[in-house]
């Protein structure tokens, strides 16, 4: 057992749901007991969504443990295949339902004779691996399942598209401002004259997963997600894979200088270079913002940053490589990928933590003490209480991280949109150091004398010991509509009774 | 017993056992540990618990909170470790850490599965470590979101102390409410405040409300000359309240069915079965059945009910005539609707995760009865929805109102369907007389907003093809 | 004589500085004390002008005082007509050398005669008019200035574009976010197909402003800067003007509505309902928010809206009317155009305050308690000391309100940026709430401890008065440094001289 | 007369009276109100003044500072209103709001034009209202950014008292620094270690140095047995130090002379004319040079003067043989460039708004021979210099770092030129052995910053055609 207060990343059958929901036309059962449901509140509430979500709990309650579930799962597939007539229905466990070590594989077999769309079983253990590996593996699982299906039936493809093309891998639902990403570099791709051939799985149909070995490479831009899914395509197909997170200047133009060099290792004549010089001195603001005055002051402060490999990683590359802060820290809870972490940062920090243990990173930021923090929303709370501002620089996500605004993290935009972040986080720190030194913003007399009421009434301590159970941010509310109520009926001490007689009356 | 024996007769029950959602009952300890201010609760089951709970606390999580996972790994599933080392281990860094008066083990659907004893292991390790261990199943196998709190509670219920145990001076400071109440104030006064009470037996409320809501029910029977001798769950462990064999109880929600029944079989205690005091309506009637029961004259309860629904008149104005549709989600649905349609509202369907109509007798024939006097046709009760039916119904009749969990509300707004969520009812302050403007604050809110967005012209957020 | 601790409008010539530096290829001579061309550190610093700021300072001193300023002036704008060949050079005073009542007219015919390029003097009172006010007039007088010369010139460009087509005024330096609103406007008349014939002053030359007549219609998106203009060329050219700011999902509609009208009565039949719809339910997430839970819960809350008129009038509408905020009070600066804000939001807010003295509108915070404000940086350190949350929504400009990624608020793009900045100010001072309730954030042992190192060293009263001077930020460090010095020295009681010995070894 | 009449002979200096960019004076304000802790500063101009104020202050505006402006309108520049009554009523609303010990009325160009007599008006004003009010002329007709420090200075020497007001004793409380340095002693400690100072004349500092600073450098003359009697400005107006005839003085800044005449010529002091203690170099020279005038021997300063050079080897490294430009902005350029050539820099011109070069002599004589030493050419200096000139010249000679004020610092980097913000150096704690450090961290960050980018070959941020 571990003591856990919070967790980083979520289990299993999450990441499997991301898949299957992101797909179009894709419906999932979850065999699990009530209130394993609530990645569709998720998707409901954190990203907003306008639709139902496509996942169905198939409920295990006392009766179904007593009588078994196949019966009711194989219904419940049935029914929802006619119901809605997707492509496909996933099935999954969740942990706790994948102890009862049924036969799942049977009980889609069983469904799929009176399906008409496809049935699968998603195959993850759900105690080995978290959101992320599932995610990664589920993605993989119905990607190899439709190619082989149309390589079976002679559907696929033939050849290249004729212009340079790319599968975009790896963008999601609850992903982690994938949608800005997604667009973003459907625009890069388009300034460089590459078609996108697909996206999956956000959006995607599976009966286009076929299509995909018509592109002349594969896009991973996150390291958690689609690098199964790509290596199999590489393995199958011969299909070269451009795996480098376009995310900051320097990176965004490697990644586009291996697009240029794969693409013409198939015979296409590109030169980005231009693109590339024009793009980091004149259109992105980037570098010249590091090269400018503000971030000249920002030369040597230090930070610490943690995050998913992804984010955390290209966060360390920017700050160091590209800004002139010092990384005292760089981390990542992504342990069952750490030695790939540990590549990427170590030439731009002072130490590497790899850690699912959200205290051991707490003690960490308080012992180094640094200007700022560039890590999970746990993170940003940690910074809160010890008073060190937080970028919030990956997931687990939070509602924060579905902003309306157009907010990529890769990119050009992107990297302008880090740098507004970076540049902000350590200048609020400095801001507020500033009141400090200046000793701006105690509350003068001037201005609290506005707010609390003169008066003579006196409140017993019972009265007062309500008073005090309302939340601060109401409470001065209460007491001056209180006391009014108190001095119009000449009640010369406020006692509780008192306290709700006034809010009945005034109704506050 | 007390519990009303008339059935009603003419609602009609129907039971789909459908696939439907709701929260997972251990997110009870969300409120529960805020509640107990000495606790620490330990949740003991999969990531996929934890996760959850994480999601549903929000920032809460942040807050350090009196409550943790105890997260089973593989090795805890293929029983390859020892349950018993196992948790002693996470109790004795939660004694360093936070020395709580109790911990309250939650025993989850995966401890169910794997059979894990913690009944058996409890006792043991409670002597060892030298703090109380409680034991409650809240897991979703048996049970929908709020009863979480109903098996804390049952649970609880058998750790209040049968006598008092010293002297009688210390008995009032084990209870906080009469502490509260007296404090600052001569021995004298508080004595000659006794004798403002009247003569009954013994009565302690069950149910989990915040602490100013706990004040204003005190207050309220106090005025009737009813002495509240204690409340479970307490302010603190330490404090839990005396219950003694004969003691009249009361229950203040409707998902509190198993504490009853503890409190009534293993307790010895008489429940009065009254309508639940939510809505005025709902808090003259319980008001009035507690004096029944101790012959007591409810003198001025009909006249606060009077003043209060004359101070509700602006929120009536809004919902009078409207319909409201429960998808069902904390078993507050009936109290709900039955304060709803006396308000003027009808009310087509009531979903409700579980159904136990003895300990809602009384609310149930009091739902029945503010029907037939609002002259308005009862609702169909619906046990155990099915989620996916009870859209198209939705889609069909068009409810001005639709009572739902969180998974549905954005989907049903994108398609014009005004909506409200259930959980914020949960967490509400709505019991007793001074908060009916609290729920009707609620209720109105989304049809304030949805009519003051009426004249812009965006109903339909969804494009036809996928409107549904 | 006021006393001023705060103003929300620059001088004039801060203004008229602003037109002339926005155009290209113009200069500016300012004739002025010492430290009066402060202009040109704010456009370095805050937009982070990569090109030197083409305003020069005619230095006055007690010498040239002495002597008259007639040659100086002359002379400096001879040498930069000769250095720099802009095509215009704008003389202006300021509010000091305003009063030595010279006559600058005839100090740049003067000039004229020996420059190449046109020389103008900026025609403003210094004491009767602000910033935004000398703005539009300097617009004014440099577009009539050009359009007067064409028309002398017989230049003048006959008849209109082929195509719809539009001038985009007020666009300027140092302007609220105007950068991007510029970009997204581009963006909405390419959407709209209408032709951009010029957009001014931003990045405009003053030898295309002939060209203006040629567009169907004038778009005036700002109430400040740009109406003198249009009104201007409405009266001379005939040319209509749509001053509806396209800020919110509802008046961007009806701005876009006014354009349909304006243009089909020019003979284009042009339907824009489609799009309307289409943006306004589907492409902007806005209208979506406002229906959503989310939303829901900011119904009936109450704010405090303060800033310019443009902003805040816009804020104000979207708040009541398109996200059913409760607006307590709607505030604006700009007392010279008291009529139209109070005409454009009194229907929207329970009160107006029209008032240039900032403790006055500091009072009114204080006493309503709105749950957010929406005000300019003042306003947000007011929010500061009363711990209400502020979204900055107007000038008087700061670093802040030059971000690099894409925040326009105009636009649709604009209408979700400005509900991120809604949501995330009511939520994040929820957060905080919450966060009291729950008991958050108190700072526990288990972290402080590893922040405080262990000693049994003995400050003395002096060395702690030291101490205490460090500011709080970096004093742990020294703390901690300084004890480190002494136990590795063995000295028992730290005194101001150990500190600043320590500080030596140590160099912190 | 102290002053050193050797002037250096070899230096170039050049006036180009051109138009060059500086803060102007009255943003003195920004450091004197923080440092006189019971001051209110009043600043007498125009909307022009305010928004400068405004925009250089940044936060401090927020912070409820000490400081306001007396903004002209219509009806005070048309002398349509008495200034005496304007001034009055608001110094009156300063009192009622602040009660500060001393306003100080902040001349600017507009009250110099329109030739209001503030120094007329004051005395009348002060004697009505009870509070001292000090003037200074910072206007920008007569002076540059620091020298604004200079008038107010220059003018509070005039209120120092002459006599030790009443007994002894009271003296040690009006001195905060010996105070301090006292503080929680026992009366025969403190009495002890006045034995530790050597016999010499008293001795005032002037100049506003961080209170951090002051404490560093009152130690350092104590190690030596030199007592400092006092500062100008204290930590309080209410403290200023006692200022008798005969007494020594020594400037702490280049940019002082002002108060340094006021000091010689009405209070009769004798200045000690020495390099300023800014960089390892200067702070020996300018100890040894008060101890050969009080006959002391300076023990160990040489020594403590090594071992800073030492401790500053890691930032030597990254400076030395590269060359520094000073655009010229705050008059603290030639100790900047002394100490910086001493560092192993090259300087080709140091430009400088005003040039005492009898208050700066032995600061100039000091270069010259700091040069000699370092066998480097000797800097150009620059006096009003021409910004635009400066440009190409910069342009041309491509120096490694230049040091200019905020308008060029961005289209320099843009340019490929390294800058350092001049104002920064105003503002840092750069005075006496402990703080070379802060000085060449300053000076190094933009190298090294510049250094780490130069891999990306993101050097000019400018299209060739708008590259100059």
């Amino acid at each position: 057992m571990k003591l856990a207060y919070w967790m980083y990343a979520g289990p299993a059958h999450i990441g499997t749901l991301r898949i299957a929901s992101s797909f179009k036309n894709v419906h999932a059962i979850m065999h699990a007991p009530l209130g394993d449901d609530y990645f569709n509140v998720m998707r409901s509430m954190l990203e907003r969504e306008r639709n139902y979500t496509p996942v169905t709990a198939s409920v295990v309650d006392r009766n179904v443990l007593a009588r078994g579930s196949q019966e009711k799962v194989v219904d419940n597939i049935v029914r929802k295949d006619r119901e809605e007539h997707p492509d496909l229905i996933v099935l999954t466990p969740t942990c706790t339902s994948s102890i009862l070590q049924e036969d799942l594989k049977n009980f889609c077999d069983r469904a799929q004779i009176d399906s008409k769309g496809d049935v699968m079983l998603a195959d993850v253990n759900h105690y080995r691996y978290n959101e992320l590996q599932a995610a990664d593996r589920s993605l993989h699982q119905i990607v190899q399942f439709y190619l082989e299906k149309a390589r079976k039936k002679g559907e696929l493809p033939e050849g290249k598209t004729e212009k340079p093309s790319v599968n975009i891998i790896g963008m999601t639902t609850l992903g982690f401002h994938n949608n800005h990403d997604c667009t973003e570099l459907k625009r890069l791709m388009a300034d460089l004259g590459i078609e996108v051939n697909t996206v999956i799985p956000e959006d995607a149909s599976v009966n286009d997963l076929k299509l995909m070995p018509r592109a002349w490479f594969n896009l991973v831009p996150y390291r958690e997600i689609g690098v199964m899914t790509a290596d199999y395509l590489e393995r199958e197909f011969a299909m070269p894979c451009v795996d480098i997170t376009p995310m900051g200047i320097v990176d965004t133009a490697r990644c586009i200088r291996k697009i240029q060099a794969v693409i013409n290792a198939q015979g296409a004549t590109v030169d980005y270079e231009p693109f590339i010089d024009e793009q980091t001195r004149f259109v992105s603001q980037a570098a010249w913002f590091s090269r400018s005055i503000d971030c000249q002051n920002l030369t040597g402060k230090k930070a610490v940053v943690f995050g998913d490999n992804t984010h955390a990683a290209a966060l360390t590359k920017i700050l160091s490589r590209e800004m002139g802060i010092h990384v005292l820290l760089a981390g990542t809870y992504c342990k069952y990928d750490a030695e790939w972490f540990t590549n990427e940062v170590s030439d731009y920090c002072d130490r590497v933590l790899i850690s699912e243990d959200n205290a051991e990173i707490a003690d960490a930021i308080a012992q180094l003490e640094p200007a700022a923090i560039f890590g999970t929303q746990m993170e940003r709370h940690i910074g809160k209480r010890l008073n060190i501002p937080c970028g919030v620089i990956a997931a687990p996500i939070h509602i924060q991280n579905f902003p309306l605004g157009y907010k990529p993290f890769m990119g050009y935009e992107g990297s302008n949109q880090l740098v507004d972040l970076i540049y902000n986080s350590f200048t609020l720190g400095m801001e507020d150091h500033l009141l400090e030194i200046f000793g701006g913003h105690d509350t003068k007399e001037g201005i609290t004398k506005t707010m609390s009421a003169e008066s003579n009434l006196g409140w017993s301590r019972d009265g007062l010991a309500e008073l005090n159970k309302i939340p601060g941010f109401v409470r001065g509310k209460v007491k001056r509509n209180t006391e009014k109520f108190a001095r119009d009926r000449n009640i010369a001490e406020i006692t509780a009774e008192v306290l709700y007689a006034a809010k009945e009356a005034v109704g506050v | 017993m007390t519990l009303a024996d008339t059935q009603p007769s003419a609602l009609n029950f129907e039971c789909e056992t459908g696939n439907y959602h709701t929260f997972c009952p251990i997110s009870c300890v969300a409120w529960l540990y805020q509640k107990i201010e000495d606790s620490f609760f330990l949740v003991i089951g999969t990531k996929t618990c934890g996760y959850f709970l994480q999601n549903a606390m929000g920032v809460m999580i942040f807050a350090e909170p009196r409550y943790a996972m105890a997260e089973l790994e593989e090795g805890d599933i293929s029983a390859q470790l020892n349950d018993y080392g196992e948790l002693k281990r996470l109790c004795e860094q939660i004694k360093r850490d936070r020395n709580p008066s109790v911990i309250v083990w939650i025993g989850t659907c995966t401890t169910e599965i794997i059979k894990m004893d913690l009944e058996g292991l409890a006792p043991n390790l409670e002597a060892e470590l030298g703090i109380p261990i409680v034991v409650a199943r809240a897991n979703g196998l048996d049970y929908a979101f709020t009863q979480g709190e109903d098996t804390v509670l049952a649970a609880m219920a058998q750790r209040c102390p049968t006598k008092t145990p010293v002297a009688e001076a210390e008995k009032e400071e084990r209870n906080s409410i009469s502490k509260l109440l007296n404090f600052g104030r001569k021995k004298e006064d508080v004595l000659a405040e006794q004798s403002e009470y009247k003569d009954h037996p013994p009565l302690v409320l069950f149910g989990s409300l915040p602490d100013p809501v706990v004040t204003q029910l005190t207050l309220e029977l106090k005025k009737l000359g009813i002495k509240v001798s204690g409340w479970l769950p307490s302010k603190r462990y330490t404090e839990l309240p005396v219950i003694e064999e004969g003691y009249y109880v009361s229950g203040m929600n409707p998902f509190l069915s198993r504490t009853a029944t503890t409190l009534m079989r293993r307790r010895k205690t008489k429940l009065i079965g009254a309508p639940f005091p939510i809505g005025p309506d709902g808090t003259r009637a319980w008001l009035e059945k507690i004096c029944s029961v101790f012959n007591i004259e409810p003198t001025g309860v009909a006249e606060r009910e009077a003043k209060i629904w004359e101070s509700l008149e602006d929120y009536l104005q809004i919902i009078r005539g409207k319909s409201v549709f429960f998808m069902g989600d904390n078993l507050l649905e009936i109290s709900l609707a039955r304060f709803l349609i006396r308000c003027g509202m009808t009310c087509p369907e009531i979903g409700i995760p579980y159904m136990d109509k003895r300990y809602q007798g009384a609310e149930l024939a009091f739902l029945e009865k503010t029907c037939e006097e609002m002259g308005v046709p009862l609702p169909t009760i619906v046990e155990k929805p099915d989620n996916y039916n009870q859209l198209q119904r939705i889609h069909e009749i068009k409810p001005d109102l639709v009572i739902t969990g969180m998974a549905h509300a954005n989907p049903l707004e994108a398609r014009g369907i005004t909506t409200k969520w259930s959980v914020e009812f949960t967490f509400a302050q709505m019991h007793g007389f001074g908060n009916a403007r609290d729920i009707l604050e609620l209720v109105t809110r989304p049809l304030r907003r949805n009519d003051a967005l009426k004249g812009l012209g965006w109903e339909k957020l969804v494009r036809e093809e996928a409107n549904h």
